[in-house]
């Protein structure tokens, strides 16, 4: 199935990019999804101040998603705005 | 009681934004704004928000929402920047109108204590050349806590 | 630091003072603004401000000079009208600019605590034709009396 | 001596007027100013809120001001501004 990851902040420079599509087979889990990362950027998105959130909706910090069909999944650094 | 958050992608005017809220809200004594802009002549040559769209502007709203449950206002609005900025254009503004003007004071102060510490913008800066992303200030987070013991 | 103050006989544009102001504190990361207006919609016809000429502004420029004193500032400006003024216009503008926003946001609170309780103007409405002058509020002495007790 | 008498705020409604002058003999202390004043406005002036300048100069809350000639005594109701 399609899963389409998103980078916030300087993970997108860990990344090198702002998103990126993944096929996995559903459900997928994190450690899936990051088993099937560089070793550099799944380290960087193991960090555990980021938050995750599923298609918008912000995760609770300790919450371990199972991903479905077509997901939208963002990693989201401490926020530094205004 | 009229509250609107926006999330400006270029340049904004605060001044303008200033005459319309205050014509808008000619029934409150008092109209505070907090302008925060991009300082000039510390090296910074550019400025950079970027903000993730299912979250950051719900988010936005939704501080609006709290701020103006949480005191007694005639009307608020956020205006904040996503994208590139140069010295000198601003940020982010906040508009509180209020009857009594402790009311509209303590509304934008919150307002902002809550956009810098908990709204879904990151934040990078140009400096001879290079973008460097910014981590958050620890005085954000102590900004933030003193909401939690008072009104 | 700049710090200025200025009684106004007539009509001003506090949009047009932020811009200026603005603009000439393009050091400051943050600018905050109070804007106090004659009601619309009370009643109230019109609105009339006595001063004293030699005590008036220089006690607000004692004021400005006390409040840059007091916050870590890069500029203040106090704007106050005299005079006749109706529903809706300015009747007063504090602005300060400073680095940090929590100076800024306490040096405007603090300047309008101490306008409304210590600077010499004496008030009256026209209501329904009468002029009445209006006795001191205790929440403006309540205000003042915060300031003895904290920064 | 001359002197000028300034009434601010709803003192102005108790005098009839802004200001006004005056002639004693110098020095002239404050109850030989209200002396010459009609009683209603006297009363008004014996307010103790009130507070007194000198030629634009506040004195404290407890003077006994010795007016000279040419002074300008002015009447200082609590302010209401802003």
């Amino acid at each position: 199935m399609p899963l389409r990851l998103v980078f916030l902040g300087r993970l997108e420079d860990a990344a090198g990019m702002g998103a990126t599509a993944l096929d996995l087979p559903a459900p997928a889990t994190l450690p899936e999804v990051l088993a099937r990362l560089p070793a550099a950027l799944a380290a960087a998105l193991a960090d555990p101040r980021l938050r995750l959130a599923v298609n918008g909706a912000l995760l609770a910090a300790d919450a371990k998603p199972l991903l479905a069909d077509g997901d939208e999944l963002a990693f989201l650094p401490p926020v530094s705005g205004g | 009681m009229a509250c609107e958050a926006s999330l400006a992608e270029s340049a904004f005017d605060p001044s303008a934004e200033i005459t319309r809220f205050t014509a808008a809200h000619a029934l409150a004594g008092g109209i505070v704004s907090f302008i925060g802009q991009v300082r000039v002549g510390e090296g910074v040559e550019a400025l950079e928000l970027r903000h993730y769209a299912p979250l950051t502007l719900p988010g936005m709203v939704a501080l609006a929402e709290a701020t103006v449950t949480r005191w007694a206002l005639d009307g608020l609005s956020i205006i904040h920047r996503s994208g590139v900025m140069l010295p000198g254009e601003p940020i982010v503004l906040v508009l509180a109108a209020a009857r009594h003007r402790r009311d509209a004071f303590a509304a934008a102060d919150y307002a902002m204590d809550h956009l810098k510490s908990e709204s879904w913008f990151w934040k990078r800066e140009k400096i001879a050349g290079i973008w460097r992303w910014i981590e958050p200030r620890a005085q954000d987070y102590a900004d933030l806590a003193r909401w939690d013991r008072s009104v």
